[in-house]
């Protein structure tokens, strides 16, 4: 911090090579169409398969080491990682899925007119490149700009289905609530910088103090949560949710449903953890009123919901309200210890983390399901509950696949679901929010519901006359791949969740 | 130096933002819409502008550039989004795509 | 750790699940009579399973003094100083409860391969049923709360599946949609309890042990305190949601859509009960905790009686049954909640036996009588279906408690123990006379059916036609009447076992694992594992001095052992002369006048009628007991079943029917126009901004 | 205090610039409502170089109003092909209006509030020795140190020097990903500006693009 003089040396390229790797994968899979014609098909998803895994074995590499880079702008600690790990195992997955339906020689009859373009992959590794950022961010621009740098591929893939006029309305709807948002973000920015004078979190944490007036900074930072909030659909910033996950291709739903809101809620904790937590007194009633909102809404408007997209996006919506829960704790847990470099990260946000580890295959799964699903003739936007009637009759095999994703989501024991929500309310009921806990557990029983109105009409009713289901959903290996990749996530976590748990423990606020 | 209080640009900005946020709300064209957003971006602009003048801190002039740039890539987009929307249909209205809601 | 027999109990949960996944998988494609064996085959192994237990638990010497044995099988939740292992807890309550599971369950499955024998789905139905013995096995051999709440989970979601089985019948989706419900607001408390029991300090682990020997600690500085009471009523919350008691009963009643079979195996002999196990099983963590057990005392008697009005004039034989086992659960909690643990597993025990031959029984009449479950339609059934008749007659004679069958011992001590604990506790007395009305309910209502279904004429031509059912399902039928009868013996009580030189063997094989603690009495560190520090001792094989234990515990039993005499006997006799009379009402008022062909048991009444007719003129009998006994009964029923339909039915569908309106309210802000949208971002923007400032201004 | 030519040429840009952003809203035409927004961009270009941000002032200008606003044009123009219905008439819902400006003004009023109880409302000079405090050392050891006299006309002469220099060290990792983003977004307006293939044979306009 000392010198200010620029050096290549100040950059720590080991920290920041997940982000190169990917970042060079995008400019070749964004050439590489036009070198390789229509071979492009087949070796652009695997361009950007190799390119994920050499950022995995690269984010593997710097485990433990806690390196940061750019002053301390950029830090790949553990935590980072960690969420880093969980980006690049989505995207992973939805691009297999993709090339399932995209290649030609493996193509099924596509009813979303799916992902012609090869642009889809650049625009992907764009997203996982600003999630990276965004779980590595400490400092609020750097973080704004990677909330861009995955906010904007987003709003295209969203709308990349042209055929389709809800594709684009989704776009539309998501780009212009977006952007409002990250006004509102933006503004906070500036106002936490009028206030402090500077935008790393340590500066910020530095700088504040529960005691001074300092009005300026208390208005920025409810401005930051707004765009915060917005990304990872929050009540009210969340009405933007459902319309765009019924619109856009079901694998972005799945993937905006998964990835954004692991990215969303690393860069909340981060934020709230490392940068305001002195303000912890000033800050938690906000939250905690927000937090029992979001699940309540949530859940209250999945209940009579009968389009499965705009169901499972209600019901992602009630998950981040449970998520918000770890904020609080963290929050209570560092504004009372302090935070320290180095330190283990504590339970929540090994709770946090196990949660989202959870919920995201639970509900990426469930939406390559319903991607799988699609019939040739109908949009994905358009499934109903009633479609997917009888369906352990047709397909027991999928039936019981998307049960299981149900099941996690709703929070049965031995699946990760269970687990996550155990550890999430334990933590916080030991840190005093008997009352938001009871609410949470008030709300996951009644969330049960709508999980379930799905399983009963999979199991226990018979299929329509005429099949509204895609006939012969492909027997491809690659989606085979995907979903039983989620399946044994889910199981792994929620019967063996020790590994995880061991390697959340080692997980450390970064130096 | 100056002698205009901070206070002036700061709460001029509030206003511009302001101002800018009930356009998104009141307006159906989606264009303006867009224009409106750009308006509070513009308004965010000024304050850090502003706060690096009176801070002296140099940042606020780089933060500032960086989010001209966001700006930017939003319109690209945006632009492309009202496009690929809008292109088939007579009206350019907002309320119109409402497909999918409840 | 050194291997143990014991460690075979993993073996017992494995097998149905393997039943499950090979069924479940595979079963479409198999023959049907290779599903008929493999599923009832993995039950009847986890039986002997069962069994082998048993044997090695009575005989091991490092296990003499009734020491629990855990059986580790793997580290599930492991995050800081918390751990729960996903490990086996053996020890005579679990035994117990393992073999009435699968034995039970074994029969039910042998009887349901002819129940089901024209069913296309059966291998799923096997499947499912599989599945819910493996979950039952979870529940009650678990040695921890969250592995508990696995099986917990786990019977609940098979009970749902299996109500819904017959997915053409919408009244079976609802059914089952209403179970679930209901169950996950119980679900709800066990949840809350288990948080607050790993929040607090006081508890180091989620261990069954460990609770109550940590309890035992805790109680001697925190006897019935709010926190405590609070963890019970909560677990107690998820007690009567899946023992369907007040005011969570209502799905069992509508669960009879689902096979009989499985009404007799889920909904009568195993799932219902667990919530009785549950709290057998935390003794120790209700016994300091005084008003929670008043309160499940009070909640089970409330229940037994009002179900047994319900059951009184209904007319679908199941439904009948249904709120009679209601009913019985509410005597189980009423033994639970005056602190006879035992006998709320005793009465578990011969209920298990003789309510799922009642609903076999159901079951073979209602094939027989080709699918009708109406008993105003039958009548007369005894001639044509003599195996179901006597079976049925067995089980009946059980669950009123006639005496030297099952049902009159484990009763019995029921009644006995809610009367010394009136003794203790004045206006308990009150329960006890509840309890002994509800007796004399009891065995009106089941004669009544008795009566109406198998004597008499026929009154339909579907009764004239009915017939015996197939051997695979009568024998079943006779293996637990045999059940239903002896099943009592086990436990003699004192007044009898004493002067014969006879122990109570189920009592002192329960009594060190589900006995009332007693705090101001006895010392920290006594009787049922002692401490949990010595239970990892055990763990390791090594024997504790259990001899101590065992002499305690039984020092405790003793209390029981020295009630006088000639009150015991009192007791014995008010309880049967309670019995009698309901069965002598129920023959009056719904006697026969056939009586030359009637079977033995009629002519019998017949004799007590000539009594009567002896005594008093028959129109002033029947006067009398229209105006005192029968019109009040009618209204009594009419109120409860008011109650049950509108004010417990209505609060819970009107609940459901509120969140579904607000939903639908809430989900009109979705109105999908972007600019709301912006505007809902924008009102939240400035609502946050305002409540951070608030709190900054009061903080 | 009395009143300065700053002052008074801050009062009549912020004049222009409020009036102009309202007009924005109001006018009828979309395109005169984009050339308000220049107007309004134009307005701010001044005030940045009243606040010393020489660089950016010409940035706003050559940006913004140059490059952005003739893209907004443009689409503009696109859509108002004749026989296109003019969408400035669509008329708005009252209570939007009315709920729009209301939680504007509450929002305004509560920022404006947070200046006033922040306390550094009357902020003119460059805070004095004293105010400068937690927030100034840190950052007082660091290149961009709080302005002297002379370090504060030497910054006035080489703004964009400074500016750009902040870009390519400290905040080279920013700066870059805005490369990424804005390649990003020129990929998405690629896709997105593709005529949609013909619903009908959605596979083979697939085929077709690459």
């Amino acid at each position: 911090m000392t010198s200010m003089e620029f050096s290549p040396q100040t950059i720590d390229f080991t920290a920041i090579m997940p982000i190169i790797i990917i970042s060079a994968g995008i400019l070749v899979t964004l050439l590489l169409p036009f070198a390789a014609k229509g071979r492009a098909k087949i070796i652009n998803p695997l361009v950007a398969l190799i390119v994920l895994l050499a950022a995995f074995i690269s984010s593997a590499r710097i485990w433990d080491l806690g390196r940061a880079s750019f002053d301390g702008m950029y830090t790949a600690d553990n935590a980072t990682l960690f969420a880093s790990f969980i980006f690049i195992i989505v995207a992973f997955i939805t691009v297999i899925a993709i090339t399932a339906r995209y290649c030609p020689f493996l193509r099924s009859p596509d009813g979303e007119g799916l992902f012609a373009s090869p642009e889809v992959f650049p625009l992907m590794l764009t997203v996982v490149v600003g999630a990276i950022v965004m779980s590595a961010s400490r400092n609020l621009i750097l973080t704004f700009l990677a909330i861009e740098t995955l906010s904007i591929p987003l709003y295209v893939l969203a709308g990349m289905n042209l055929s389709s006029e809800r594709s684009k309305e989704a776009s539309l709807k998501y780009f212009l609530t977006g952007a409002f948002a990250s006004g509102f973000l933006a503004y906070g920015i500036s106002l936490i910088y009028g206030a402090v004078g500077k935008l790393g979190y340590h500066a910020i944490l530095d700088a504040c103090s529960p005691t001074a007036a300092d009005y300026t900074l208390y208005a920025g930072l409810a401005l930051v949560a707004v765009g915060f909030g917005f990304k990872v659909a929050l009540v009210p910033f969340h009405a933007w949710v459902p319309d765009v996950y019924q619109g856009s291709p079901a694998l972005i739903s799945g993937f905006m449903a998964s990835l954004v809101k692991a990215a969303g809620f690393t860069a909340i904790l981060r934020f709230f953890g490392e940068g305001i937590v002195p303000l912890y007194g000033i800050w938690w009633v906000a939250i905690a009123i927000i937090a029992a909102l979001t699940m309540t809404v949530g859940n209250l408007m999945a209940l009579n919901q009968i389009v499965l997209k705009r169901l499972l996006a209600y019901s992602s919506i009630a998950h981040a309200g449970y998520l918000l829960l770890a904020v609080l704790i963290i929050g209570k847990e560092w504004s009372e210890k302090g935070v320290t470099a180095g330190a283990p990260l504590g339970d929540a946000m090994q709770c946090a983390f196990f949660y989202l580890a959870g919920y995201v295959f639970a509900i990426i799964g469930s939406f390559a399901i319903i991607w799988w699903l699609t019939p040739s003739d109908k949009e994905g936007a358009l499934l109903e509950i009633d479609d997917v009637r009888g369906l352990n009759d047709r397909h027991p095999l999928h039936a019981a696949l998307f049960a299981l994703f149900l099941f996690s989501l709703a929070g049965f024991p031995i699946t990760a679901g269970f687990l996550g929500k155990f550890f999430l309310f334990a933590s916080a009921l030991s840190h005093g929010f008997i009352l938001l806990v009871v609410f949470a557990l008030l709300n996951a029983v009644l969330s049960a519901y709508y999980y379930l109105k799905i399983i009963v009409a999979m199991y226990m009713k018979s299929a329509p006359e005429h099949a509204s289901l895609c006939e012969e959903p492909s027997p491809n290996p690659w989606i085979y791949a995907v979903v039983w990749t989620c399946t044994l996530a889910t199981l792994w976590l929620g019967i063996i969740p020790a590994s995880i748990l061991g390697l959340l423990g080692s997980v450390s606020v970064g130096g | 130096m100056t002698d205009v209080p901070m206070f002036y640009y700061t709460t001029l900005a509030a206003l511009l933002f302001s101002i800018g946020a009930v356009g998104v709300i009141v307006k159906r064209n989606p264009i303006l819409i867009f224009m409106s957003i750009e308006l509070m971006l513009n308004a965010v602009n000024l304050s850090f502008i502003t706060y690096s003048r009176y801070l002296h801190f140099l940042e606020g002039q780089v933060y500032a550039f960086l989010l001209i740039t966001v700006a930017a890539a939003e319109v690209a987009v945006g632009l492309a989004i009202i496009v690929a929307l809008f292109r088939s249909k007579r009206e350019v209205d907002v309320d119109a795509a409402s497909l999918m809601k409840e | 750790m050194e291997m143990n027999l014991l460690d075979l109990v993993g073996l017992a949960i494995a097998f149905p699940l393997l039943g499950t996944l090979i069924l479940g998988l595979f079963g479409r494609f198999m023959p049907r009579i290779a599903v008929s064996i493999i599923a009832p085959a993995t039950v009847g192994l986890s039986f002997i399973i069962g069994l082998i237990t048993l044997f090695v638990y009575r005989t091991d010497s490092a296990l003499i003094g009734g020491q629990p044995y855990v059986s580790y099988l793997f580290t599930w939740i492991q995050s800081g100083d918390f751990t729960a292992n996903f490990s086996l807890l053996i020890d005579p309550l679990s035994i117990t409860m393992m073999l009435i599971v699968t034995g039970v369950s074994f029969i039910i499955h042998v009887y349901s391969i002819g129940y089901m024998a024209h069913d296309k789905d059966h291998a799923r139905f096997f499947a499912y049923l599989n599945l819910f013995v493996g979950a039952m096995l979870i529940l009650v051999l678990a040695s921890s709360l969250p592995v508990m709440f696995i099986g917990w989970e786990g019977v609940g979601l098979c009970s749902y599946l299996l109500i819904g089985f017959w997915y053409e019948k919408a009244s079976a989706n609802i059914a089952g949609m209403k179970a679930f419900v209901v169950n996950r607001i119980g679900d709800f408390g066990v949840l809350i309890a288990m948080f607050m029991l790993f929040a607090s300090e006081n508890f180091v682990s989620l261990e069954f042990l460990d609770i109550n020997g940590a309890a035992r600690i805790f109680g001697e500085t925190n006897y019935n305190s709010p926190f405590i009471i609070a963890v019970c009523l909560f677990l107690f919350l998820g007690a009567t949601g899946k023992s369907a008691q007040i005011p969570l009963y209502i799905w069992l009643p509508d669960a009879m859509e689902g096979p009989t079979p499985v009404s007799a195996l889920i909904h009568a002999a195993t799932m219902v009960t667990a919530g009785v196990y549950m709290l057998a099983r935390l003794n120790v963590l209700f016994s300091i905790a005084p008003t929670a057990m008043l309160v499940v005392a009070v909640i089970g008697c409330a229940t037994a009686f009002f179900a047994a009005t319900i059951a009184l004039s209904q007319v679908d034989i199941k439904r009948v049954l249904a709120y009679s086992t209601v009913s019985q659960l509410g005597y189980m909690f009423l033994a639970c909640g005056v602190g006879a643990f035992w006998v709320g597993i005793f009465h578990l025990m011969t209920h298990a036996f003789f309510k799922a031959l009642l609903f076999l029984g159901a079951g073979s009449v209602i094939h027989g009588m080709s699918d009708d479950q109406d008993i105003r339609n039958m009548g007369g059934l005894a001639k044509r279906m003599p195996v179901t008749y006597w079976t049925f007659l067995v089980a009946a004679l059980a669950i009123a408690g006639v005496p030297f069958f099952s049902g009159f011992f484990s009763k019995d001590e029921i009644l006995a123990s809610t009367f010394w604990f009136g003794a203790e506790f004045p206006s308990g007395k009150i329960l006890y006379v509840i309890a002994l009305i509800t007796a004399f309910m009891t065995a009106f209502y089941m004669f009544r059916l008795v009566i109406r279904t198998f004597l008499g004429k026929p009154v339909t031509e579907k009764a004239k036609k009915a017939h015996e059912s197939p051997r695979v399902m009568t024998i079943p039928l006779i293996i637990l009447a045999v059940l239903a009868f002896v099943g009592g013996y086990v436990a003699l009580p004192h007044v009898i076992s004493g002067p014969l030189g006879y122990s109570n063997p189920l009592e002192q094989f329960l009594k060190p694992a589900a006995q009332t603690y007693q705090i101001s009495e006895h010392p920290v560190g006594e009787a049922y594992g002692v401490a949990s520090a010595e239970y990892v001792e055990t763990i390791e094989g090594v024997s504790v001095e259990g001899e101590d234990v065992i002499h305690e515990a039984a020092g405790h039993g003793e209390d029981e052992a020295h009630h006088p005499a000639d009150i015991s006997w009192y007791l014995i006799l008010a309880s049967i002369v309670f019995a009698g009379l309901g069965i002598w009402g129920a023959y009056l008022y719904f006697r026969m006048t056939d009586w030359a062909k009637l079977p033995a048991l009629s002519r019998l009444i017949r004799r007590l009628q000539i009594v009567n007719d002896w005594s008093l003129k028959k129109w002033f009998v029947d006067e009398l007991y229209q105006y005192t006994i029968v019109e009040p009964g009618k209204v009594l029923a009419q109120i409860s079943l008011i109650f049950d339909q509108v004010v417990v039915d209505g609060i819970v569908n009107g609940t459901a029917g509120f969140f579904a309106f607000v939903g639908d309210r809430i989900r009109r802000f979705q109105t999908g126009i972007v600019r709301e949208y912006a505007l809902g971002i924008l009102l939240g923007a400035v609502s946050v901004v305002i409540i951070v400032f608030i709190t900054r201004m009061v903080l | 205090m009395a009143i300065s030519f700053e002052i008074v040429f801050f009062g009549v840009f912020a004049g222009i610039a409020v009036i102009l952003a309202i007009m924005m809203l109001s006018v009828k035409s979309p395109v005169h409502a984009a050339l308000c927004l220049v107007g309004v961009m134009i307005m701010l270009a001044i005030l940045y170089l009243m606040l010393h941000a020489y660089f950016l002032s010409v940035v706003q200008i050559v940006v913004y109003a140059g490059a952005v606003m003739v893209l907004f044009l443009f689409v503009i123009m696109f859509f108002y092909s004749p026989g296109a219905s003019d969408p400035s008439r669509m008329s708005v819902h009252f209570t939007h209006i009315a709920g729009a400006i209301i939680l504007a003004v509450i929002l305004l009023a509560v920022i404006t509030g947070s200046f006033l109880l922040s306390g550094n409302v009357s902020l003119t000079e460059k805070p004095s020795a004293a105010q400068m405090t937690d927030i100034e050392k840190p950052i007082a050891e660091t290149s961009e140190a709080p302005l002297t006299e002379e370090t504060s006309r030497m910054i006035e002469k080489q703004n964009p020097q400074l500016v750009g220099r902040m870009l390519f060290t400290k905040y080279l990792l920013p700066f870059e990903l805005t490369s990424l983003l804005l390649l990003a977004a020129m990929v998405g307006a690629v896709v997105l500006a593709r005529r949609s293939p013909p619903a009908e044979a959605g596979s083979a306009g697939g085929d077709g693009n690459d």
